[in-house]
């Protein structure tokens, strides 16, 4: 079985599954659910891109996300933008602020990082509370528009939405793959695995890691840009850092730096928690413990799981094959061979 | 003038708190490098055991403060011994995940128990401090003597603990040299949950001293949290002057914010205080003393 | 080639590395030793850009390069290894490699995301160049290979193939041998010897004698950040000052040979 | 003294030691031969209980280690001075030195007569006892941790690669310290990749190989094998 | 075999909010099993029980939008209740096309202001409370005011109404300064910023409990004069918090529950403490009355599905009510929307709760 067929295959039966989804469940609550899903996801692709391939946490990224979701809301309501160019706007936005803060807060390392996002965060937040003039304050913005038509589509029914989300969470994991499989993506990954050696191999650090933290958050953006359109209702509380918290798990229970984990996860928790609404105010009874046995059983996600496992049988295969070379070569002369003599 | 002081005395009750919440979760991530996102729920928690002491169990307020003191001090070592030592060679990832699990349980079981309802602890000596209010202009509930009093004691009676003892000498050893502690005979496990242990006495501690002029309610750990993460990092993560200077200054700034600039906007300027001091000082003002 | 002219590195009150000249020649190998701390590390960071130096000047090629960035330094040319080199232990030696090339390719990001030929066209070169840089250092049969299955002695030689695939033209190798066996020592040696062989710069900090005495062209002794020696091995073996501070007085005695350490 | 039966240990699906069994008898210096990976630091680790075997048996003067915390084997008096010395480097030179008593900590007089040997081995200690750890060269740090080693009383001192990264001056002043160690009556098994040095000092030694001992005998016979001398001397 | 209308119902279950939330699903859910207990409303001849359905969405629009699609397509609920007005607005961009009635409990003007054809907007505006609070206060204490109400949306719009309402009748407004009720933990500093212009009344005003600290603090600090409390605090349960009526001397602010007079609340007030064992608050009054209304409106409209039938039949509905099913006294629901009651004020005296007449802002005694 060929790495490469097998994953074509994998992502066709994803994309049918996607488009028939909504007429296999019995209403529209699901495709509504699975639209959000689908929204979340491709903010936490994004936030994967940071975290799992360029080794930095930004707890800021739900900020982001607010802060394409703000875009849309406020050029589309205040200042009667057409949404597809507002919706441009909201990731060019987004990955303007991005970089701004980018540039401030990727001096820092680690623990640091990421709780100095957490501030930025936070401070976002609170802007968009406290500036009335601007954002709506705590009143938050109501009634934006549904994405214009294209053409004869139009996108006035939770159905429609559906597949306009499906196609953008498709074209995001397209441009996604392209991404972390480039020169560039190597590089970002470098990073991770060590910023002196990165440095000494020619990758620029700063402009390196800026552009990572720039793509990333631009997902964010246009995720929440996407939310604006569909929800078309926003509040401060979607740049709460417990929404990025949401995303980590999600990406944390799909698989880290893998491609398809962050969507895999958003799909599953969204599901987890649904499901588990019957529980009323003892909801978090049961979702606390189950977040903490899956970091504990599961440590690697759902993919990476599988992904391990793959690799796990390759490598006793080859350290099978070593060790019998080494008896081999043990028996033949008495002494272990040099490797390169 | 008095009431520029009167923001000193505001700052510091604050401050006191804050350090002592940020205390507990300098030591853990300092010496067990678990960014303890539950630290929150622990500071929830003391509450709730100090408010069930006094209410179900009528015990005066010094003794239901030991008591929530030790009972959180048991749910931290708990929490170290179910879950964290079991994510000890993950990355600290999962910790944090893992932490933000437990403090949706530990909410969820407050709020299970005693419901969503705002509750109170009487305060001890409701009195003010008439001489102050007389003298100078100043008002000082007797209560946030207390809390500043307590907070001092705490602080110098945990240095001397870690510098002076030979349980303290092994904590920071521990911090700097894990497998380096296992090898000269240190009990790694033991000084976790002691580490632990602390940690959730001091977030308790603080609670109690603290709710007598404010609220009990299963969030209640959500708003100082944040705060207490921002002063460990303002103050350099795993340093215990840091932790302490750190609150001293968020409660501060604070307190002059709210009363100077706006209330509505001291949060804003407690956390630009902070971006503009990482900017100028990436490592904190402190640099780790546990590294 | 290269030449530092009066480099200083002081860390607070410290001088790690204090008033040090020196040259790199074209094709030969300059080894850097000295007890620990003398400032060896710290010296090769100066000259790579990672420290910026408190004073003095490296020029390349005559050029001014001081306080350059690492990764301009290494467009410039000049490639090194560190004491301990993480890889990615579960990925492929030549996936490994592949970043390494990257300086030299032109494709941008929106290359990647739009597929353009370009992109595709770097993506072979940075194969190729890999796939050239292990054979290089003689480890073509393990290309596929997961980083984590092989020895430590390979993971040196990525190491060293990672710094060959930036394509410089001067590579600075910090104890290359650290923790490998007499036997295996011989085998770096050779690869360094057959790299200056090749044309290119080398520089080379080691505690191993043996190795040392036996293939630097210059040696260079450094303490406590001063450099108190400098010349040809044999010439640096007999400086009383050296053998005083860092070689001990039965070296002389026991021979490079057997006092291989 | 300490003796180790068919030891056997994985990480993950790689298998570090096969099999191993070695014993030290009291006061000998027992060295251990092996290359980069050979297992050497994994055994120790196992013998000191910070490594679960899958298999074997260790013991120590006829007590079984199985299982026991690396603290009780500590107090049990077997101490292991581990490769990269793992000091703590925030802390005085004294204090490092003192937390090597920790186990003794009930009998403080005696542990001050052994601080005053230590810095009677190391003079160059007792100038820096104030200083922090980290702070000191390479060379001085590695006295530090074979001090501390000591500080814990060892009957069976285990000491992984003190002699690594340290300049050739410096490795000559370490093995001589363990040679002086060995004679006032500890028990020694001592890992180094450099053979010549440490046959010297040797009484006995083993050679591991990919997690297997290969080889078992006195200095001179070790010596006297060419592939000995071709892996581990350097012709 | 009867037949089930499901109730929908998302709010805040967890979190800060989660009291709140619990307090007005509670209204409801007393309302339903005093119908059901009662044999159920008949509807088209037939009885029906109700049921209510209440969904956790953590006080966040987006899941209160998700919770609403279920509680529609699921349970095929013809009336979904929030509590909060993030998820009403998020709810009215779907509403009337998924063909569900909101039954909003939130008095920010907007929810009615829009357009939406399918809302109910429970309380009734506030601005019927401000003349009578000067009115009072001003009269009590003097004409300094210090405005030191919370800062999330309701208390900013309240705000807006009160200030200019203040000038108008003639006094100043020496400070203002809002804080944050409910992420805050400490007040001094925001109410000593207050305290410093020396104003002769504060206006304060967030939850309940918060409101009691800000009260207290104030007092701590040496504040004399009156207090005007925003609706959204109780006087009951501030003083609950502050251990007796004697901090809020000469406080005033909405009647509590409890205390109001009129006929049919008592009653409620009676059979709210038998089912829960405590004091009903004003948030499960209103709701309460609500889906008694609601029921009502079902039963003349003789549809459990047509929103727009049912809420068209809401003031015949609450018309027809006995006092005891409309503890919130609703006269009736206007084109909007949006609900018209007749208010109950009530001033501290004496360390007494003393009912207060909305109309002509006089002591009832
Ligand atoms: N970033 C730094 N900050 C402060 N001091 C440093 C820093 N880097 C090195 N030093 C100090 O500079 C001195 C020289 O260190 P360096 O690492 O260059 O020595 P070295 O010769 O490479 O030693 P070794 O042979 O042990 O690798 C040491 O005293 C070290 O502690
Ligand atoms: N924690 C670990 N996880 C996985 N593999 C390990 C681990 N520790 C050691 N190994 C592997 O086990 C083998 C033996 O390692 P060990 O450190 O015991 O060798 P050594 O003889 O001490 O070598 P050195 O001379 O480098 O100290 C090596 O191949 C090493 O890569
Ligand atoms: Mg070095
Ligand atoms: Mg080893």
């Amino acid at each position: 079985m060929s790495g490469l067929l097998s994953r074509r295959t994998l992502a066709v039966a994803a994309i049918l599954a996607g488009l028939v989804y909504p007429f296999v469940v019995p209403n529209d609550y699901f495709v509504y659910v699975m639209a959000l899903a689908y929204i979340y996801a491709i903010a936490a692709l994004g936030l994967n891109l940071m975290l799992g391939y360029t080794g930095h946490l930004n707890l800021a990224h739900a900020a982001f996300m607010a802060i394409g979701a703000y875009t849309v809301g406020i050029l589309t309501v205040d200042y009667g933008v057409p949404y597809w160019i507002a919706f441009l706007l909201a990731g060019v936005n987004a990955a303007a602020l991005g970089f701004v803060a980018g540039i401030i807060s990727l001096r820092l390392k680690h623990h640091y990082f990421s709780i100095f996002t957490l501030c930025i965060g936070i401070i976002v937040w609170l802007v968009i509370e406290k500036w009335d003039g601007l954002t709506h304050g705590v009143v938050g913005i109501m009634g934006i528009p549904a994405p214009t038509g294209i053409g004869p589509i139009r996108f006035d029914t939770t159905l429609a939405q559906y597949y306009l989300i499906l196609a953008m969470l498709a074209l995001a994991l397209v441009v996604m793959d392209r991404i972390v499989h480039s020169l560039t993506g190597r590089a970002f990954m470098a990073i991770r695995n060590g910023e002196p050696l990165a440095e000494a191999l020619g990758v620029p650090l700063m402009r390196t890691k800026v552009l990572s933290f720039v793509i990333s958050v631009a997902y964010a953006g246009f995720a929440g840009a996407l939310y604006a359109g569909f929800v078309r209702f926003l509040g401060p509380s979607i740049a709460a850092e417990t929404n990025a918290f949401d995303m980590i798990a999600f990406i944390l229970v799909g698989g880290l730096g893998t491609l398809s984990g962050p969507v895999i996860g958003a799909i599953m928790l969204t599901w987890a928690t649904q499901s588990l609404q019957f529980l009323q105010d003892y909801r978090l009874l049961v979702f606390g413990p189950l977040l903490i046995l899956l970091v504990m059983f599961m440590p690697k996600g759902i993919i990476g799981t599988l992904k391990a496992r793959q690799a796990r049988e390759a490598g006793e295969r080859a350290s099978a094959a070593r060790r019998e070379q080494a008896e081999a070569d043990a028996s033949a002369d008495g002494r272990k061979a040099p490797a390169h003599a | 003038m008095s009431l520029f002081f009167q923001q000193v005395l505001n700052g510091l009750t604050l401050g006191s708190v804050y350090s002592l919440v940020a205390l507990g979760l300098t030591l853990v991530y300092g010496i067990l490098h678990i960014p303890n996102f539950s630290h929150g729920a622990l500071f929830m928690a003391g509450a709730y055991a100090a408010f069930f002491a006094s209410t179900a169990l009528g015990a005066n307020y010094w003794v239901a403060l030991v008591f929530a003191a030790v009972v959180t001090a048991g749910i931290a070592v708990l929490s170290e011994r179910l879950v964290f030592s079991r994510l000890r060679d993950k990355p600290p990832l999962h910790d944090m995940i893992a932490a933000i699990g437990l403090l949706l349980l530990i909410e969820a079981i407050a709020q299970a128990i005693w419901g969503a309802d705002f509750h109170r602890l009487r305060e001890p000596y409701p009195g003010i401090w008439q001489w102050l209010r007389i003298n100078a202009g100043l008002v000082m509930p007797i209560q946030r003597g207390i809390i500043i009093a307590g907070a001092v004691v705490l602080m110098i009676a945990l240095h001397l603990f870690l510098t002076r003892t030979t349980t303290g000498a092994t904590i920071i050893a521990m911090a700097q040299n894990r497998e380096g502690a296992s090898l000269v005979g240190i009990d790694l496990t033991r000084v976790s949950m002691i580490t632990f242990a602390i940690s959730g006495a001091l977030a308790a501690v603080a609670a109690v001293l603290f709710v007598p002029i404010s609220l009990i309610f299963p969030a209640m750990g959500n708003l100082v949290i944040l705060k207490a993460f921002v002063i460990i990092i303002l103050g350099g993560m795993g340093s215990v002057p840091g932790a302490i200077l750190g609150g001293m200054v968020i409660g501060l700034v604070e307190s002059f914010g709210a009363f100077y600039v706006s209330t509505d906007m001291k949060d804003v300027i407690a956390f630009a205080a902070l971006v503009l001091i990482l900017s100028l000082r990436p490592e904190g003002l402190f640099p780790g003393y546990a590294r | 080639m290269l030449e530092v002219s009066g480099l200083t590195k002081r860390f607070g009150g410290l001088a790690a590395v204090k008033d040090v000249s020196t040259s790199f020649e074209r094709g030969r190998i300059t080894a850097v030793i000295g007890p620990n701390g003398a400032g060896k590390t710290t010296f090769f960071n100066l000259v790579a850009g990672a420290y910026r130096p408190t004073e003095g000047i490296v020029r390349l090629d005559g050029e001014d390069v001081t306080g350059m960035r690492p990764d301009r330094m290494a467009m410039l040319g000049l490639a090194r290894s560190f004491q301990t080199t993480t890889l990615f232990e579960d990925e492929s030696v030549l996936d490994n490699l592949i970043v390494g090339h990257r300086l030299r390719t032109r494709s941008t990001l929106l290359d990647a995301i739009l597929n353009t030929a370009r992109a595709r066209a770097d993506n072979r070169e940075c194969r190729r160049k890999a796939e050239e840089a292990l054979s290089f250092v003689g480890l073509d049969h393990a290309a596929d290979r997961v980083v984590a299955d092989i020895s430590q002695e390979e993971k040196k030689r990525v190491a060293f193939a990672l710094a060959l695939a930036t394509e410089p033209r001067i590579v600075l190798l910090d104890e290359p041998a650290g923790g490998v066996n007499p036997e295996e020592t011989a085998g770096l040696a050779r690869l360094i010897r057959k790299m200056a062989e090749s044309g290119l710069t080398v520089g080379l900090i080691e505690h191993k004698m043996g190795m040392v005495m036996g293939l630097a062209d210059k040696v260079v002794v450094l303490d406590h950040g001063e450099k108190i020696a400098e010349g040809t091995p044999g010439e640096v073996s007999r400086d009383p000052k050296v053998i005083e501070a860092y070689l001990g007085a039965d070296f002389a005695l026991a021979g490079a040979g057997h006092a291989a350490m | 003294m300490l003796r180790c039966e068919g030891a056997t240990l994985d990480y993950g699906s790689y298998r570090a030691l096969d099999g191993v069994s070695v014993h030290v008898e009291a006061g000998e210096l027992v060295v251990m031969l092996g290359a980069n990976g050979a297992g050497k630091s994994s055994l120790f680790l196992a013998i000191s209980g910070l490594r679960r075997l899958k298999a074997g048996a260790i013991r120590l003067g006829g007590r079984d280690l199985a299982g026991a915390k690396p603290s009780a084997i500590v107090e049990a008096g077997l101490v292991h001075c581990p490769e990269g010395r793992k000091l703590f480097p925030g802390m005085s030179v004294e204090k490092n030195l003192r937390l090597g008593a920790y186990v003794h900590r009930r009998d403080p007089a005696r542990s001050e007569e052994i601080l005053d040997e230590v810095f009677g081995m190391f003079p160059i200690l007792r100038e820096k006892r104030h200083d922090p750890a980290g702070s000191l060269s390479g060379g001085q740090q590695q006295m530090v941790a074979i001090g501390r080693a000591l500080m814990g009383r060892p009957k069976v001192l285990l000491l992984d690669e003190p002699s690594l990264g340290l300049a050739p001056l410096v490795v000559k002043q370490v093995l001589e310290a363990v040679k002086a160690i060995n004679a006032a009556g500890t028990t020694v098994l001592l890992a180094e990749q450099n053979a010549f040095a440490a046959l010297q000092i040797a009484d006995r030694a083993y050679v591991l190989e990919n997690g297997r001992i290969v080889m078992e005998g006195e200095p001179a016979t070790l010596l006297r094998d060419e592939g000995i001398r071709r892996a581990y001397i350097g012709a | 075999q009867q037949e089930t209308v499901t109730i929908g119902w998302t709010g805040p279950l967890s979190g800060g909010a989660a009291l709140y939330g619990k307090n007005t699903l509670t209204g409801l859910e007393m309302s339903a099993k005093e119908i059901n207990d009662s044999g159920g409303v008949q509807i088209g001849g037939k009885p029906h029980k109700i049921a209510v359905v209440g969904l956790d969405d953590k006080y966040s629009p987006s899941e209160a939008a998700v919770n609403a699609k279920r509680l529609r397509a699921q349970y095929k609920a013809p009336v979904v209740f929030c509590p909060h007005s993030g998820g009403n607005f998020a709810m009215q961009a779907f509403n009337e096309q998924d063909g569900f009635l909101i039954g909003a409990y939130t008095s920010v003007p907007q929810m009615t202001e829009r357009g939406n054809k399918l809302t109910f907007r429970i309380p009734p505006s506030f601005a019927g409370y401000i003349d009578p609070f000067i009115k009072t206060t001003m009269g009590s204490f003097g004409k300094k005011l210090g405005m030191a109400g919370a800062d999330h949306d309701y208390a900013k719009a309240w705000a807006a109404l009160m200030k200019p309402a203040w000038t108008k009748a003639g006094g100043t407004v020496v400070a203002e300064n809002a804080m944050s009720y409910n992420k805050d933990t400490d007040f001094y500093s925001g109410v000593s910023r207050v305290m410093a212009g020396n104003p002769d009344v504060l206006f304060v005003g967030g939850a309940s409990e918060p409101t009691a600290l800000v009260i207290k603090q104030a007092r701590e600090l040496g504040f004399q004069g009156g207090f005007m409390i925003m609706d959204q605090a109780k006087l009951d349960e501030i003083a609950h918090v502050l251990g007796g009526y004697q901090q809020l001397e000469g406080a005033m602010g909405v009647l509590p529950t409890v205390f109001d007079p009129r006929p049919g609340t008592q009653e409620f007030v009676g059979r709210f403490r038998k089912a829960y064992n405590r004091d009903p608050g004003s948030e499960a009054a209103y709701n309460y009355a609500a889906l008694n209304a609601v029921s009502e409106a079902m039963k003349l409209a003789g549809t459990t599905s047509d929103a727009a039938k049912i809420l068209a039949k809401l003031t015949e509905a609450f018309k027809s009510l006995p006092p005891g099913r409309n503890p919130a006294h609703i006269t009736e629901v206007d084109e909007r929307g949006g609900s018209n009651v007749r208010l109950s004020l009530a001033y501290v005296k004496g360390g007494k709760i003393v009912p207060v007449d909305a109309a002509t802002g006089n002591l009832m005694n």
